[in-house]
């Protein structure tokens, strides 16, 4: 039976992975894939508790749905804005917005 | 068995996953988040989450990542793969990675979880719609106020200029 | 199932959807702002209903205890301050109105919500709602440059904090196999939960409300989303979200006057003293009026956490008192912006010999955001300082004070230029009637909160 | 009756509700209403002094009510000794300092809307006796007074108005720290003076309380390290506004001292009172020397005032009666006659729209009542005997005389640099041929003349017979003497 | 019944009437004064005979409590103060009769009979104190006026210049006497004089006092080192010379050592540095006034000499030969400045080079001047002779040698330089055609009253001598000796400036010639060692506070605006740091919490 720390190194591993993606990423678009993945890693972490502690209601089951669900709406708000500004500046790299400084 | 298909899936969202980070031409790296996400919903069957694993693949995969290749295909000539995708401070960004990783995995070593308590019934589909319907009816009626808002903010925002 | 509760909310959440829908129509349109200030003070007016309700509701994932119907009547007001605010700025006029009301309303009832959750799955989706309307909000021009950047800025680190708030939230979960604040409280407190594990869960949920509160090294993206962001946002941004983020770390650290981890009064003063001393310096070489305000607003916050850091009743009626002050004296800065746009400190070279009423609501405003005693922003500081002192951390009142003196020097210098400068910049002003009202309203408040604070002084007993 | 004090104090209020609705262009009628609303307030304070009963050591015409519960302050109000010579003082000059501005030109609405705002927070400091109270009516002083020089001041206004400005408010901000840690420290947590005075409170702690409070005292009554706003302040601030800032701020910093440092922290005060003396008898000599140096009239009369405030802070080092009765009368006698040189220094400015001592000669020709005014007047501030100046400066010098002789011997070497600077100036001035710049100069105006002449007769008077003012505050001197 | 304290009054009455009325009294205005001098001298009469019927001194109130000791407004009746009032009184009557003629073409006429009439009242009043206070307030009263008449003509620069230099140096003076009294205050607790007889306390601290109160006197009589006020003084009106530096104001510094005599007489050291003190002075003024050609300056000199003769009378332990000398010199001092006056008045000028041959065409002034001469050189039946004799005689019988020899080499040096004086002026051929008339009437007629008391005063003299009861007899000798030397020094000067016999060559006296003329370089030797240093400092005081003081406040602000630009740096607009800076410092959060 795996035990339930893996899946936390998962989960950490997935996070990190995400977060390293979040401070690399030139592209915005990639950026905001990162924060997906760190989204899942949550997911992950969700799930995996709800198997092993056992609780009644599937707390972790039903949490991790309305994540899924916010990501979505997250990432159309997120898409949305990137197209309104790709179409204003036609620029899609980080260090293009830096209209707003010091 | 079951532990050799744990180990499988999990190492495969682990490759993908850093694929989906570190590949050039971003179009790729939405198609292997999308493979990421079908790992994960393996992790999920693999919990005996069955519901949340079909729902990772039909939304995650069908909805969001479709949303993203839309976003890509939109902004398409920005993806030549000549200009740099990584930004420069990326050494110091995998230094600052690393050791949070080393932080997570040091202190999730430590902690003591609860021990397995190996339960026979699974969050069945049922016991999920009855807990939203029930006892987690005010978030669900709540999420819809959140995906109007997207959905309006995404019209009004997306809108071509008159 | 003490629906109950829940009737102002809803309430205004119907009117958000009637705003929403006469937006198709162009004469409903013009009055959408009429509308959404009518939900606003419906809601009001059921608020006082639902005090007799049960104390929990819904599975007890909300609470309803003086501090959550005081946020929530904060919030209604705030709002109902910004909206009055926004129908003065002519740029809403032609952008979608009607939408715009409905986000605001939206708004309003996800903050609601946040400040009166319990459990941590609540606190997670409501201050997700409130990211996600407010990155739409702060885009909302999306034809002006400033505006589309700073959504998109906005958007990005505000994803990545609730990101790891959300892997904060996932961790306590495991650790203490509930969401619900008490038990995690309670849990904590006897010690039954693996401390190191849970003390970085805590730190990545703090992350995610300290973005909110624009706690420093939180804060990056505050001034540039405050500067791009239509002001009326803007205004909203720091006096909304901020309210709920203080509320969320009332909720989480302060469950019954027990700090939830042992190092909270260091961890807290540590935070207050840098964001004041950060947020008080970048401010005073500041060129623009509203990156300067987004500066001032994250030293108040530094004010704000230096209260919670207080681990006892008085230190959490101070903030509820310096919260309801602040919202009136960030009304009336960021409204004087509004009624001049102007946006620039240059621009306001003698503006008092232009307009002397919009100079002498700035004033007013500004001298209170300092704290000098005839006004409010006096008593709101003097009641943070005594509850600081009341917990014998002299060093931190210290800092504060001293930060209080550099603050002046920037609010200074506007009145500077308003008053005593020689040379004028003529700009036109936009005097719609009910922005000058609503800006008349917070004057009045912040001379009548200064002199004869009795309303809100009830909530605060000196020990 | 009448609750005597509120309405002293409020009485600018409702002067700040008339000017507000006057229009603008009137400023006529708004002068007059500035000098009715300034002339019923120093009537009033008239009628408090005379039915102000000298015998009694406690407070009189003593009003209380709880005005927040919740942080128990109180607005308390009360009268003695100590403070009654600065009330009089503060109506007198606001009166007269109103007689001066009746020839601001531009702005004279917001001008009379500050004035009296002004005049309710110097009244209201004076009568505060609760710690907040106080404090609000100490903070209220600095906004209307950054206006007053801020706007209508001279070329270097912005600077100087920023720096009092910033100066005041960095010494108060201590202040603020510390009324609250006494607060905290008191047993039956209290901000009343009264009460706090006979809490004892431990020798470490009235240390650090005493510096707490008197920093910000020190910036008022300008002490060696903090007076480098004063000059500025002075220079720029127009003539009325200038006459009450050094006839009315300044004792707020001395009053402060004898109203909270002295009574809360006797052990504190033992001990610090060497360090006091030693930085009275600085500022003595220190403010002499650079006054000498001046090429400037009115920055000259301005380091003339941290000289004579010198001698109030060596009145209080010297902790007997003598020395506190020295330094209260010495803060009456100073505001007076430097209230009194600032008008002269105005009177010079509008005719040359100069202050630079070099561009005048002569006038006495010329101006014979300038001349008159102005050497009786230099006369008094150089301390002659038989005015008003040397009776305050010689009780501070007896009572400090017992325990620091060497300084006392100092002070008065420094007095000679006072009379070289002073009668150098008037050479400069007053005698010599007529310059040919100053022939148009016309004499002083009526209007001038009914502002300073009251002042000259006080200072003769109290020169001559200073029991008149001396009675007043006997009974409370030695009551706070009692203490040590 | 106490009509002392009504004297001062008078005179005070008047100045405020030639304030405030002066424009339109005119020319009356002198008769207010003169009025109020005479109801003056009138009343000191009575006091005079009031206090031959037994009328003491008295107190009229309590003026200040210090120390829980009450210090009261006094009045002190004793001979001296008699004489020290008649001495005023009658000396001030003559001169506002002579100003009337001296000063009536002048703008300012009615202020200067103001100036004078306040300087009386506050001389009377300096004379009836009975406490130190009020003597304090009153002795600077009497420096305020002095300041305002040397200044009177103030469109002379030189006139304003040593208005200020006497005014500061008395103020020097004063300093001196407020620590003295504040001293003898804390030592034996008393203001007041009637209490010095009984004084008690530390011996050091006591001889110390009187030091001090003696620069006082010092400063106001202008002895050794504070005297360089008094010849600038001669820039005023000689009326007010005459008045004020001849017979009462340097006076005052006398009276208040014989006023605090006990004091003095009970510490011998400070009695030796008041003779001392004395005698350098004498000597001092008498060798350069052998050497100046300014006519004014001569007796301006001649007054100090004769101040130190008094204050070497006086430490030598002889009150009554100070003050009887105080008495004959006021007199026939005033008449040698009211004889100089209308010498200037005719001729024009002050310098006495430039005269000569004056007798023949002023026969009045010449004749009152000789007698004045006379007096002061002490030839023996006039007043000077009987006043230098006693004090000759007290140093003699005191046992002090070196004084005696210095008293009597003064003496004969005012012999020779005042005989010098009125043979240049009034003997020999007019060296320049200078056309001199005989002043009006309303001059000679003071001056020739004067001149009748100048010669008889040292028998009139009488009943105040025995104040101090000393023995008469034994001393012819010393008559004889006094009377020699004078006569010497009058034969010395004949030789020299009418004979015209050059007994020593210049050549050889030069460098001692050029010392005198530029009398000892002592304002030199002052203006470098003190007043250069003193501006300098001021300067660099002002320069301190300017740069260091004010620079720091201006620093801070500096430093605060630097980090703020330098802070501001740090936000650089790129979401990619933001997001650094936001994980950076959760990971060190992190580290610092979990202490890993």
């Amino acid at each position: 039976m795996i035990p339930l720390v893996y899946f936390i190194f998962l989960s950490a591993f997935l996070f990190c992975v995400g977060i390293y993606g979040a401070l690399t990423r030139r592209n915005v678009i990639g950026i905001l894939v990162s924060i997906e993945l760190i989204l899942n890693a949550a997911n992950i972490n969700l799930v995996a508790f709800n198997k092993y502690l056992g609780t009644p209601d599937g707390m972790g089951q039903v949490f991790s749905l309305f994540v899924i669900a916010i990501a979505a709406a997250a990432s159309v708000v997120g898409l949305i804005l990137i197209i309104a500004i790709y179409r204003d500046r036609k620029a899609l790299f980080t260090d293009g917005f830096t209209l707003m400084k010091e | 068995m079951g532990d050799f298909v744990f180990y499988f899936i999990a190492l495969c969202t682990c490759v993908f996953s850093v694929l989906a980070v570190t590949q050039r031409d971003i179009f790729h790296c939405a198609l292997w988040l999308a493979l990421t996400l079908m790992s994960i919903s393996g992790v999920y069957f693999y919990l005996d989450a069955a519901f949340l694993g079909v729902v990772q693949i039909l939304v995650y995969v069908g909805g969001i990542i479709t949303l993203f290749i839309f976003a890509i295909k939109l902004t398409a000539h920005m993806n030549d793969t000549s200009i740099r995708q990584t930004s420069k401070q990326w050494v110091i960004s995998v230094f600052v990675t690393l050791l949070l990783l080393l932080v997570l995995f040091k202190v999730f070593a430590r902690t003591s979880w609860a021990e397995i308590i190996l339960k026979t019934d699974s969050t069945s589909i049922n016991q999920i719609g009855l807990s939203l319907m029930t006892h987690y009816a005010l978030p669900f009626e709540f999420m819809s106020v959140i995906l109007l808002a997207a959905m309006v903010g995404a019209i009004v925002i997306g809108k071509e200029k008159k | 199932m003490s629906i109950q509760f829940l009737f102002p909310e809803l309430f205004l959440f119907a009117m958000a959807l009637w705003v929403l829908f006469g937006s198709a129509f162009p004469s409903l349109r013009k009055i959408s702002d009429f509308f959404a200030t009518l939900g606003i003070l419906g809601a009001l007016l059921i608020l006082p209903l639902t005090t007799n309700s049960s104390t929990v509701a819904f599975f007890d994932l909300l609470i309803n205890d003086p501090i959550s119907y005081f946020f929530r009547f904060l919030i209604l007001l705030a709002s109902v301050l910004i909206i009055f605010l926004s129908s003065g700025d002519k740029r809403i006029e032609e952008e979608h109105k009607g939408e715009y009301f409905f986000f605001i309303l939206s708004l309003t009832v996800s903050l609601m919500l946040a400040v009166s959750s319990r459990s941590l799955l609540m606190v997670y989706i409501t201050v997700e709602a409130v990211s996600i309307i407010s990155y739409i909000l702060i885009g909302y021009f999306r034809n002006d440059k400033f505006s589309s950047e700073a959504g998109l800025k906005y958007f990005l680190f505000g994803a990545l904090s609730t990101g790891i708030m959300l892997y904060g939230v996932s961790l306590i979960y495991g650790l203490c196999g509930s969401l619900d604040l008490n038990m995690i409280a309670n849990l904590a407190q006897g010690g039954h939960v693996f401390l190191p594990a849970f003390i970085l869960a805590v730190v990545f949920i703090l992350v995610g409300l300290a973005f909110k509160c624009s706690l420093v090294p939180f804060h990056m993206v505050a001034p540039d989303a405050y500067q791009g962001a239509p002001t009326a946002v803007s205004a909203f941004l720091s006096i909304g979200p901020k309210a709920m983020g203080f509320a969320l770390l009332i909720r989480l650290f302060l469950t019954n006057q027990t700090p939830l981890i042992p190092q909270w009064t260091t961890l807290a003063s540590g935070l207050a003293i840098i964001t004041m001393i950060i947020g008080n310096i970048i401010a005073l070489k500041q060129t623009n009026v509203k990156r300067m305000l987004a500066y001032s607003s994250i030293a108040h916050a530094g004010f704000m956490l230096m209260a919670l850091s207080v681990v006892h009743q008085v230190g959490i009626q101070a903030l509820l008192v310096y919260l309801f002050i602040y919202v009136f004296m960030n009304v009336g800065a960021f409204g004087c912006v509004i009624l001049t746009n102007r946006e620039e400190v240059d621009d306001y070279a003698g503006l008092s010999r232009q307009n002397p009423l919009a100079a002498l609501i700035m004033a007013t405003s500004l001298l209170s955001l300092a704290g000098l005693p005839p006004l409010a922003g006096f008593m709101a500081k003097f009641v943070v300082i005594a509850a600081v002192i009341q917990a014998k951390s002299y060093t931190l009142a210290l800092i504060a004070v001293a930060n209080s003196v550099v603050a002046l020097f920037y609010y200074l210098r506007i009145i500077k230029v308003m008053y005593l400068s020689k040379n004028d910049c003529i700009k036109p002003i936009n005097c719609s009637p009910v922005l000058i009202l609503v800006l008349i309203v917070t004057v009045i408040a912040n001379i009548l909160l200064g002199l004869w604070p009795q309303g809100i002084m009830h909530i605060i007993t000196l020990p | 009756m009448i609750p005597l004090l509120s309405s002293i104090i409020f009485l600018p209020l409702v002067g700040v509700l008339l000017v507000a609705l006057t229009p603008s262009r009137l400023d006529k009628c708004i002068k007059y209403t500035g000098l009715l609303i300034t002339g019923l307030g120093l009537l009033l304070s008239i009628y408090l002094v005379m039915c102000f009963d000298k015998t009694k050591s406690s407070m009189q015409f003593v009003e209380y009510c709880p005005w927040l519960t919740g942080l128990n302050i109180s607005y308390h109000l009360g009268v003695d000794g100590l403070s009654l010579a600065l009330i009089f003082l503060t109506a007198l000059l606001g009166f007269i300092a109103c007689l001066a501005s009746l020839n601001i030109q531009e702005k004279v609405k917001e001008y009379f809307i500050f004035y009296f705002l002004l005049m309710v927070g110097m009244f209201g400091t004076f009568m505060a006796l609760d710690l907040m109270l106080f404090y609000i009516f100490w903070e209220t002083v600095l906004i209307p007074m950054y206006f007053l020089i801020g706007i209508w001041g001279g070329p270097r206004r912005e600077y100087a108005a920023v720096k009092f400005f910033l100066y005041t408010l960095a010494g108060s901000v201590l202040m603020l720290l510390s009324i609250l840690t006494v607060y905290f420290l008191a047993q039956p947590h209290t901000f009343d003076i009264l009460k706090l005075s006979s809490v004892g409170f431990d020798p470490h702690w009235q240390m650090v309380l005493f510096l707490g409070f008197f920093v910000a005292f020190a910036v008022k009554v300008p002490l060696f390290p903090f007076h480098t706003w004063l000059p500025d302040a002075h220079v720029e601030a127009p003539t009325p506004v200038s006459v009450l800032l050094a006839g009315v701020l300044l004792k707020m910093g001395g009053y402060g001292i004898f109203r909270i440092c002295l009574p809360f922290f006797k052990d504190a005060a033992h001990n610090l009172a060497p360090a006091l003396a030693i930085f009275a008898v600085i500022n003595i000599v220190y403010g002499a020397c650079v006054a000498m140096a001046q090429t400037d009239f009115k920055k000259m009369v301005a380091y003339s005032s941290v000289s004579h405030m010198g001698f109030v802070i060596l009145g209080v080092a010297a902790l007997n009666s003598t020395g506190f009765n020295g330094a209260v009368l010495e803060m009456f006698n100073h505001g007076i006659i430097t209230g009194g040189m600032f008008l002269m220094v105005g009177v010079l400015y509008d005719r040359a729209h100069t202050r630079d001592l070099s561009q005048f000669g002569g006038l006495s020709s010329s101006m014979p009542f300038y001349a008159f005014c102005l050497t009786f007047l230099s006369l008094a501030s150089l301390g002659l005997p038989g005015l008003s100046g040397f009776v305050g400066e010689f009780l501070s010098l007896v009572g400090a005389f017992g325990h620091y002789p060497w300084l006392v011997v100092l002070a008065a070497i420094g007095l000679i640099v006072g009379v070289a600077y002073f009668l150098y100036m008037l050479q400069r001035v007053l005698l010599g041929t007529l310059n040919p710049k100053c022939v148009s100069y016309g004499d002083m105006t009526a209007l001038d003349l009914i502002s300073v002449v009251p002042l000259i007769i006080i200072t003769f008077i109290v020169g001559f017979y200073p029991q008149i003012v001396l009675t007043f505050q006997q009974v409370t001197i030695n009551g706070i003497a009692h203490l040590f | 019944m106490n009509i002392a304290h009504y004297i001062p009054l008078f005179p005070f009455l008047a100045f405020v009437i030639n304030i405030f009325m002066g424009r339109r009294l005119k020319v009356a205005s002198a008769y207010v004064s003169i009025a109020a001098c005479v109801l003056a001298f009138i009343f000191s009469l009575l006091v005079f005979q009031g206090f031959s019927a037994g009328q003491g001194s008295y107190s009229l109130g309590t003026w200040l409590v210090i120390n829980g000791k009450s210090l009261n407004f006094g009045v002190i009746v004793d001979p001296l103060t008699i004489m020290m009032l008649l001495i005023v009184t009658f000396i001030g009557c003559f001169i506002l009769i002579y100003s009337i003629g001296y000063m009536h073409d002048d703008p300012r006429f009615s202020r200067y009979f103001a100036y004078i009439s306040l300087f009386m009242s506050s001389m009377l009043g300096l004379v009836l104190a009975d406490n130190f206070i009020l003597l304090l307030i009153f002795w600077e009263g009497v420096g305020l006026c002095s300041y305002l008449l040397i200044a009177f003509w103030y469109e002379r620069p030189a006139a304003a210049a040593a208005g200020l230099k006497a005014f500061i140096t008395t103020r020097i003076g004063d300093t001196g006497f407020l620590v003295g009294i504040l001293i003898l205050f804390f030592a034996c607790g008393t203001f007041h004089f009637t209490d010095l007889k009984s004084v008690t306390g530390p011996e050091s601290l006591l001889t110390l006092a009187a030091i001090l109160i003696f620069t006082g006197a010092m400063g106001k009589s202008a002895q050794f080192p504070l005297h360089v006020w008094l010849p600038d003084a001669m820039e005023g009106p000689t009326a007010v010379s005459a008045l004020i530096h001849a017979a009462t104001m340097v006076a005052a510094g006398v009276y208040l050592v014989a006023r605090c005599f006990p004091l003095f007489s009970a510490h011998p050291m400070a009695l030796q540095t008041v003779a001392v003190i004395g005698g350098i002075s004498a000597l001092m003024a008498a060798t350069i006034a052998t050497v100046n050609n300014d006519i004014k300056r001569v007796l301006a000199y001649s007054t100090i000499s004769q101040l130190g003769l008094m204050m070497l009378g006086l430490g030598v332990g002889g009150l009554s030969a100070g003050t009887f000398h105080l008495m004959t010199h006021a007199f026939f001092k005033a008449l040698l400045f009211l004889c100089a006056g209308s010498v200037i008045h005719a001729v024009g000028t002050q310098d006495i080079q430039k005269m000569g041959g004056l007798l023949s065409k002023m026969k009045i002034t010449g004749a009152t001047f000789c007698i004045g001469t006379l007096a002061l050189a002490g030839v023996p039946p006039f007043a000077g002779f009987w006043s230098k004799d006693e004090i000759l005689l007290t140093a003699w019988n005191n046992h002090h040698p070196i004084l005696f020899v210095v008293a009597l080499l003064t003496s004969f040096l005012t012999a020779f330089y005042m005989a010098r004086l009125i043979f240049l002026v009034l003997f020999g051929s007019a060296r320049s055609q200078l056309h001199a008339h005989e002043s009006p009437l309303t001059m000679t007629i003071p001056l020739m009253v004067l001149s009748v008391f100048a010669a008889f005063a040292g028998f009139i003299g009488a009943p105040i001598k025995e104040v101090g009861m000393e023995a008469h007899g034994g001393s012819f000798l010393i008559m004889a000796i006094s009377t020699v030397v004078s006569l010497t020094g009058l034969g010395l000067a004949y030789l020299l400036y009418i004979r015209r016999i050059v007994l020593i060559p210049v050549s050889s006296v030069s460098g001692l010639h050029n010392l005198l003329v530029n009398k000892y370089y002592i304002d030199e030797i002052y203006d470098y060692v003190l007043i250069k240093p003193c501006l300098r400092l001021c300067q660099g005081s002002f320069v301190f506070d300017a740069k260091i003081v004010d620079g720091l406040v201006n620093a801070m602000a500096s430093i605060t605006q630097f980090f703020s630009g330098l802070l501001r740096k740090t936000q650089t607009g790129l979401i990619q740091n933001y997001l650094f800076v936001q994980i950076l410092s959760l990971v060190l959060l992190l580290i610092w919490l979990l202490k890993i």
